[in-house]
């Protein structure tokens, strides 16, 4: 118990007890005050945890120690207190919003008391699981998060879409937990300990450890929603409150990616296969996220699309590192590995942003389709400027820090390829150019989700239009956070480096990530928003002088335009959807009358996932049918179960007769 | 003696005396008492506070003490409950079998104890099947066709079965002939000490006959149906005590004869056996699972997979074995709880079609809570026991010399957990077309007080890993010569 | 001695497969109930003991008096119906029978190569066991199926016998106590399904299923 | 450092001031090789002027989107343009990676241009807006396949390093630079809107892509516009000339005289094929840039078999 005698460490203690404390407020019988209380109470927990985690090493210029706690139960070294930051990180703006958010449920006359409870139980485990240093520990974390996230779900449990989502939930996470079995299995069995902080394994040794790499990869993969293992994610995101699934994912599905980096400890220096594997996988998942995403008009659904194509990104950024630990080149590991943490990082803080934004306006609308939105920017001016942010953010845009994680990736490619000549080049250029084209789609689909939803005139009637003060400030901080790390990462980038410095390279460590002009960034970005400001103050003065006026949109000399005559989501996303349709199954509903007269006609557009609809779903029927068809066991005549028993005994006895 | 007269003597008595007594507070006062005292002497000879000695056909070793403690916990909170279960508005043909309750219970008690105890073959068979005739009755409770149907098949398939496992008995007396133990008495202890000089022929044989024979008590498929009959339609403590304890009953008198059989030639083959067992159990539980629309049926169909989880992991042996007694414990435990709520169920929408039950969770909502999370806990969710329980099996299948099974049993369990949760939600979450039933406000009853302790007690035993039982456990596996 | 009372035992079990008269099951029954007491008593033929001699007078009197009986008052109770109509013809039935026997009088004359045993009363016993099983499954009356499991249960008691498993009266009593209860259940069984089914036939029990 | 700073804001300077002259130069070789006498060739700075002076005049529904995304296309140029070398003079920003920087600063102006076609709430600038997002969306691929293979070539990623650094004992660059400059000169025409993709001067809304953006803005907003779209083209003109810089064996003059007679030859290059070319269809417009693509993978084929 000495543990407790750490300063830092017993903060770190003191955050988990209030945490756990806020459940207590949950006790009080109106409901209002209990869930403000325990946010409130529940937020100062996140917030000492933070500022714990800021005290550790891992913020400070010494060498991190990498600690363990309570007879080596809990273990805190660089990847654990990074991820554990960034838990601490997103949850304080959800939950802060989620007062607001929640309030609307109570206005409902919906208790949401059981579901707070599990939300709370999910903070917290989700922090055990990254500081977990012993297997079975870590196994029940991982469980309890995943269940009491499931719980949360299933507020509006009477809902059809609820109960198919949260169930494709439900059963993606025991297929996970299975694969995750096997997986620490064979670790346990090949170093005979049960401590993380004892598995090292290197690739020579057969074939066991090529096994275990794929299964933390399929089993972690399907928790991070790599494709082709995503399928659950468009379905479980949308449904869950908005609060939750800012969580979900912010963070959750990042536990995935924490996963991987751990097995990488576990088994590094990784040959390069792998390397290339993440690195298929990843583009993969991040084209076709995207596309995905792209064909969506539910926001939510759109958003947990993009959460694919991110973890795509962050895969990439892993498999340079991969392939830099596998030919022994510090710098390009320390720039996949970073690129990928930074991503982690920018997308948690971002896509956060951006789910909560929804909420707000799934709160007011009550709807997520955004076909039917639009003018909104007239009605919330400040929500849609944050939503913004984060829109530019997510496409990797300058100056936002989403396009400061993806230029290490793209740093990274052009690394390799100039380190390891022969052909990296191409490979390398390949990728490059996928991720520019990954860059554009994401363009494309955010200035949809952006113009249909805020700009313009409204499609369908908005009564009134409430923000609360909660909503501002999470969105807020995040939009903050964003710009920050956009125009100053120095310090982010510096505890990347920290983090993979501490046990990632099996090389020295390298400066290529430090190396990078950040003033040069810092310099350029401060120097376009001045010039903006100065243009503007020009534009301002220059109005003034020549006069401003607003008048109608040309309508090419149509007079009367109606908010429905605008370009719609479906229509603004056609033509690039229509290049991959099989892919995205993607159809089309056309009803024009050829008729001379003017009748009504429609146009719809849906997209279906491909994994789901032509691989899990069938394969379900099938083996539904296929027990359909056993009917010899479902006999109801005594006779039949007396017939079993002579026919078993008979055959038994015939092996133990022939039995040697 | 007073052991004896407490496991077994006792519990006959106030099965005597429940007879004579038609009041029915006093037959559950007294056997509430009786039930507490034997789970308290069953705790005492666990913990090994207290050495028993028992008369001749009657013994302790770690297996039997280990097994009478899940029975007596088992039945103790299934006594607890039955009062209240009784004074429900069931259906009014029922009063009949309300008068015979507690008496049958006493008797499945004594009955169930002396087949936990024996120590001969003989005496095992004997109070087996009294166990069955104890039931059949209760199984009947309702006085309704289903249930009557339930009890016919029951009664004869286990009737059957139980013969053959008497043949099994007396085939291994055919292999004891022209041995040291050719005429002597069916000791088991005797007999595994001289297990080697048996004749593998007979003895294979009568394994045979007593695995399959009392598989229509446990369970293993093909030999399910009466006992899913059985589950489905008795009241819903009955049901919780057959999964929760007579099924281990029987199971107890296949791991004698595969105790005697281990140090033979022939082991590996009983081993094989119980694999194939097992593996046909889980099978059929996943055929099933698909088609199930009762929700009683789908539990007891959960129990069949459980079971055969259990024999599978005994006949794989090494770590598998140990998590399999542990199963044992968590899946008893955790079958009350799910019956329980199940029983709440029924007597709100007095119906088992699943089609027919909406909405629980807004109906009933400490029931509905409860009810996911004993699904939870049977589908193997940490912290519940059943998760530490599996990954020991799971881990055993792994390192044993079939690892491949363990990719066949992932697959049955899998969809079998799949399917089930689809039936659990849809009752429990789907909006039900009338709302005379959703303005329900339920009141804390004893049944939801038992599913919480039961439910902490899984937690407890996982979490905190008493040493005794895990001592227990490893001696029962050095009695099977497990090597860990 | 053993072996002309085992012979017997099997001539009673073809008479079971031919007869189509309920009544003539229950005579079987006694018949073979007669059967198994002698087999008992023999061996206090030369040194008597009243000791010894209760078991064999509780099985006459359960096997003989109390089984049958009960039988007999269950079929006038519920004046069932004399004649059963078979599913399948007794030309295939009784073939497969006389099979059955002959596979299991060759299998035990094998067996008895392994360990001695006296190979007429085991195999006797051993084909009243199958046959009480083929009447369960091949007859749909349930008080057939009762008849059948009792052939089944003195093939076991014959079986027993063959194989000289001495087990200790307390057990034997217990076990011929089980199955009077057994078939005392059974009958009330059977009372109360005259109540609620349409008839006493294994087809009419079809409501639980999946 | 104070010298190659100035040089810096010198080449700044340059390209801003030259950017319409370039666009008034193409203007006026097309009027030639089309038989007409045309504009004068400082047009187009007379149009800026005179749209300075204009009122503004936005439309009912549109929000600050559409009044901010002017000054943001024109900053992101003037930084874009920053990164260019003229001659062998040292852009202001240079740095490694700042290709990327460079890519991705046009694909903000983009972003925001396209925000504030939609904002206006018409379906023409929609349909405009839609027809930039999808063609961007090729053109990204064509600018990385280009600059990142030569960037490989040299092995730097930075442009001025990267045209400082070519030695031509490589023999292939020759080759490489014809395939090159075809493949960013169908990039320019794609991202400055020309012929044959778009047609800055026709008059239907239904065939436009760039005007039709910005067909509701007037006075300093469209002034903004114009002038970022000037220099957006002479960007790309930039891009194409800075390939031949390296044949100047690194001298200053050299380079000097490549940038002027390379711009002054880049729009006859233009105004010949604007007067050639007609418009295409919009549906095969991705065909064309498909076509773009597949030059740079040849880029890469080059490369890789000519070391």
């Amino acid at each position: 118990m000495n543990d407790l005698a750490d300063p830092g460490y017993s903060l770190f203690i003191v955050a988990f007890a209030i945490q756990l404390l806020a459940i207590v407020f949950l006790s009080i019988r109106n409901e209002r005050t209990a869930l403000f209380s325990s946010s409130i109470v529940l937020v100062i927990g996140l917030i000492l945890g933070l500022i714990s985690t800021f005290s550790s090493a891992l913020f400070s210029s010494v060498e991190i120690p990498g600690r363990t706690f309570f007879s080596n139960w809990i273990r805190l070294d660089g990847l654990s207190i990074y991820f554990i930051f960034i838990i601490q990180l997103v949850a304080i703006p959800t939950t802060v919003s989620g007062i607001s958010y929640l309030n609307h449920y109570i206005d409902q006359k919906r208790s949401v008391k059981s579901f707070f409870i599990f939300y709370i139980i999910l903070l917290i485990s989700t922090q055990f699981v990254v500081i977990a240093n012993q297997t079975i520990f870590f196994l029940v974390s991982w469980e309890v998060m995943s269940m009491s996230a499931y719980l949360a779900m299933i507020l509006e449990r009477e809902k059809e879409e609820v109960q198919r989502g949260s169930f494709y939930y439900f059963a993606a996470s025991h297929v996970l937990i299975f694969i995750l079995y096997i997986m620490f299995f064979l670790l346990h069995h090949q170093t005979g300990s049960w401590y993380f902080s004892d598995y090292h394994l290197s690739f020579s040794s057969g074939i066991v450890v090529p096994l275990i790499f794929i299964l933390s990869l399929i089993g972690f993969g399907i928790k991070a929603g790599f494709i082709p293992f995503h399928f659950w994610l468009p379905q479980a995101h949308p449904i869950a409150p908005t609060v939750l699934s800012a969580f979900l994912s912010g963070v959750i599905i990042k536990m995935g990616i924490y996963g991987i980096f751990r097995t990488f400890l576990f088994l590094k220096p990784v040959p390069e296969w792998c390397g290339w594997l993440l690195l298929i996988v990843g583009m993969i998942s991040a084209i076709f996220g995207v596309w995905y995403a792209l064909a969506q008009h539910d926001i939510k659904r759109l958003l947990a699309y993009h959460s694919v194509e991110n973890i795509g990104i962050i895969g990439i950024g892993i498999g340079i590192g991969f392939i830099g630990s596998a030919n022994n080149l510090s710098s390009v590991q320390v720039l996949g590995f970073g690129g990928a943490l930074l991503h982690t990082l920018n997308h948690a803080i971002f896509k956060s942003l951006l789910f909560i934004g929804s909420g707000v306006i799934y709160r007011n609308l009550g709807i997520r389709n955004i076909e039917l939105m639009g003018g909104l920017i007239h009605r919330a001016k400040y929500i849609a400027l944050f939503f913004l942010a984060g829109s530019v953010a997510i496409s990797g845009i300058p100056p936002f820090n989403g396009f400061i994680s993806e230029f290490i990736v793209y740093t990274g490619f052009f690394k390799t390829a100039n380190e390891l000549k022969n052909y990296y080049p191409i490979l390398m250029l390949m990728f490059v150019v996928g991720l520019a084209f990954v860059g554009g789609l994401a363009v494309g689909c955010f200035t949809k989700v952006n113009s249909v939803i805020f700009l313009g005139s409204e499609r369908r009637e908005v009564k009134r239009f409430h923000s609360s003060i909660y909503d501002y400030v999470s969105l807020g901080f995040l939009s903050l956070l964003c710009i920050l790390i956009g125009f100053y990462p120095q310090p982010f980038v510096g505890v990347v480096n920290k983090v993979i410095s501490s046990g990632f390279l099996n090389g020295n460590s390298s400066s290529a990530l430090i190396n990078i002009d950040w003033h040069y960034f810092t310099l350029i970005f401060s120097s376009l928003a001045i010039g903006i400001i100065l243009l503007y103050l020009l534009k301002l003065k220059l109005e003034k002088k020549y006069g401003r006026r607003t008048s109608a949109a040309w309508g090419c000399g149509y007079e009367n335009l109606t908010p429905r005559m605008q370009y719609s989501a479906s229509s603004f996303a056609d033509e690039l959807n229509t290049i991959p349709k099989t892919i995205l199954v993607y159809q089309k509903e056309v009803e024009i009358s050829d008729s001379p007269y003017p009748v009504s006609s429609g146009f719809e557009s849906h997209s279906k996932d491909f994994v789901d609809y032509k691989i899990v779903l069938p394969l379900f029927n099938f083996l539904r049918s296929l027990a359909a068809r056993i009917g010899f066991l479902s006999q109801t005549d005594i006779r039949y179960y007396i017939a079993f028993i002579l026919i078993i005994i008979s055959i038994y006895g015939l092996i133990a007769f022939l039995w040697v | 003696m007073l052991e004896f007269s407490i496991f077994i003597l006792i519990p006959l008595a106030s099965a005597g005396l429940c007879y004579l007594i038609k009041n029915l507070r006093v037959q559950y006062a007294i056997s509430l008492f009786v039930s507490t005292i034997h789970l308290g002497l069953s705790l005492a000879v666990f913990l090994g506070l207290h050495h028993t000695l028992l008369p001749t056909f009657f013994g302790v070793d770690s297996l039997s003490k280990f097994f009478i403690l899940i029975l007596s916990n088992v039945y103790f909170w299934v006594v607890l409950v039955s009062y209240s279960y009784l004074k429900r508005p069931v259906m009014p043909r029922a009063e009949e079998g309300k008068r015979f309750y507690f008496m049958l219970l006493n008797f499945y008690l004594a009955a169930n104890s002396a087949a936990m105890l024996s120590s001969h073959f003989g005496m095992y068979w004997v109070a087996a099947e009294a166990t069955t005739l104890s039931v059949a009755p209760l199984i009947y409770f309702y006085r309704n066709e289903e249930s009557l149907e339930a009890m016919w098949k029951y009664l004869f398939l286990v009737s059957i079965g139980i013969a053959f496992a008497f043949i099994g008995i007396l085939l291994l007396t055919l292999s004891a002939k022209g041995t040291s133990l050719a005429g002597g008495q069916l000791f088991f202890w005797e007999f595994i000490r001289k297990a080697g000089q048996l004749n593998p022929i007979w003895l294979k044989a009568s394994f045979v006959f007593i695995f399959v024979g009392l598989s229509t008590k446990i369970g293993i498929a093909p030999m399910h149906s009466g006992d899913i009959d059985a589950t489905s339609n008795a009241p819903s403590p009955i049901a919780a005590l057959m999964s929760g304890s007579l099924r281990l009953t029987a199971l107890l008198g296949v791991l004698r004869i595969f105790q005697i059989i281990r140090p033979t030639s022939s082991f590996e083959f009983a081993k094989t056996l119980l694999i194939i067992g097992a593996l046909l159990s889980l099978f059929v539980a996943f055929v099933f699972m698909f088609r199930v629309n009762n929700y009683k049926r789908l539990l007891a169909y959960s129990s069949v997979e459980h079971l055969g989880l259990i024999s599978l992991g005994l006949g794989i042996g090494g770590l598998a074995f140990v998590g399999a007694l542990y199963h044992a414990i968590y899946n008893s435990i955790t079958k009350v709880v799910l019956f329980l709520m199940a029983g709440n169920i029924h007597s709100r929408f007095k119906s088992r079609e699943v089609d027919k039950i909406r909405s629980v969770l807004n109906v009933l909502p400490k029931t509905g809570w409860l009810f996911i999370l004993a699904f939870m806990a049977i589908s193997g969710i940490p912290p519940l026991g059943i998760f530490f329980s599996e990954i020991k099996i799971f881990e055993g299948i792994l390192f044993s010399d079939k690892p491949y099974l363990l990719a066949v049993v992932m697959f049955f369990l899998l969809f079998i957990f799949v399917n089930m949760g689809k039936i659990i939600f849809t009752m429990l979450y789907k909006k039900g077309d009338d709302d005379k039933l959703q303005s329900g406000v339920e009141k804390f009853e004893l049944t939801h007080f038992v599913a919480i302790v039961l439910l902490i007690l899984l937690v407890a035993i996982a979490v905190a890993a008493p040493d005794k039982v895990n001592l227990n456990i490893i001696d029962i596996a050095k009695d099977f010569g497990v090597k860990l | 001695m053993e072996n002309v009372l085992s012979i017997l035992f099997c001539l009673s079990l073809f008479y079971v497969v031919v007869t189509s008269r309920v009544k003539a099951y229950v005579t079987v029954l006694r018949f073979q109930g007669i059967i198994l007491s002698v087999l008992l008593v023999i061996p206090f033929i030369y040194n008597f003991s009243i000791f010894g001699i209760i078991l064999p007078a509780t099985l006459l009197l359960v096997k003989v008096f109390l089984i049958p009986g009960y039988i007999n008052k269950v079929i006038l109770d519920l004046d069932i119906k004399r004649r059963i109509e078979p599913p399948i013809q007794q030309m295939i039935f009784l073939p497969l029978v006389i099979a059955t026997m002959i596979i299991v009088f060759l299998a035990s004359s094998i067996l008895s190569k392994i360990t001695e045993l006296d190979v007429i009363p085991f195999a006797s016993g051993f084909s009243a066991i199958i046959i009480g099983i083929y009447l369960i499954i091949f007859r749909r009356k349930l008080i057939i199926h009762v008849c059948g499991f009792l052939i089944l249960e003195n093939g076991i008691f014959l079986f027993g016998t063959a194989v000289a498993s001495e087990l200790p009266m307390m057990i034997e009593l217990g076990t011929l106590l089980d199955i009077f209860v057994v078939v005392f259940l059974m009958g009330i069984a059977l009372n109360r399904i005259r109540g609620t089914f349409a008839g006493f036939e294994a087809t009419h029990l079809g409501r639980l299923k999946d | 450092m104070g010298l190659t700073f100035l040089q810096g804001i010198i080449s700044i300077i340059v390209i801003m001031a030259l950017a319409p002259l370039f666009a008034g130069m193409v203007n006026k070789q097309k009027a030639i090789l089309t038989g007409r006498i045309g504009a004068p060739v400082l047009q187009p700075y007379y149009e800026l002027i005179r749209l300075f002076k204009k009122e503004t005049i936005n439309a009912g529904t549109s929000s600050f989107i559409s009044r901010i995304s002017p000054l943001i296309n024109l900053v992101s140029m003037i930084v874009a343009a920053a990164m260019l070398p003229v001659g062998f003079w040292k852009p202001i920003i240079s740095f490694n990676g700042d290709i990327i920087l460079f890519a991705y600063i046009l694909g903000l102006a983009r972003f925001f241009q396209i925000l504030a076609a939609m904002d206006i709430g018409s379906s023409f600038e929609g349909m405009g807006a839609a027809r930039e997002a999808t063609f961007a969306l090729f053109a990204e691929p064509i600018f990385f396949f280009t600059i990142g293979s030569i960037s490989f070539i040299s092995g730097y990623n930075s442009l001025f390093d990267i045209y400082h650094s070519i030695q031509l004992n490589n023999v292939s660059y020759e080759v490489f630079i014809i395939v090159c400059s075809i493949s960013v000169f169908m990039l320019a025409v794609t991202e400055c809107s020309r012929m044959p993709v778009d047609d800055p001067n026709t008059h239907l809304e239904l065939t436009m892509i760039h005007e039709v953006m910005i067909l509701d803005n007037s006075g300093i907003d469209l002034f903004l516009y114009q002038y970022s779209s000037y220099i957006k083209l002479f960007i790309y003109a930039l891009l194409e000339i800075s390939f031949f810089y390296p044949f100047s064996q690194k001298s200053n003059s050299v380079g000097i005289l490549i940038f002027i007679t390379g711009s002054v030859a880049l729009t006859f290059v233009l105004g010949i094929v604007e007067t050639i070319t007609s418009r295409y269809r919009m549906k095969n417009i991705p065909q064309y840039l498909l076509f773009a693509t597949a030059i740079g993978i040849l880029n890469l084929l080059i490369y890789t078999f000519t070391k």
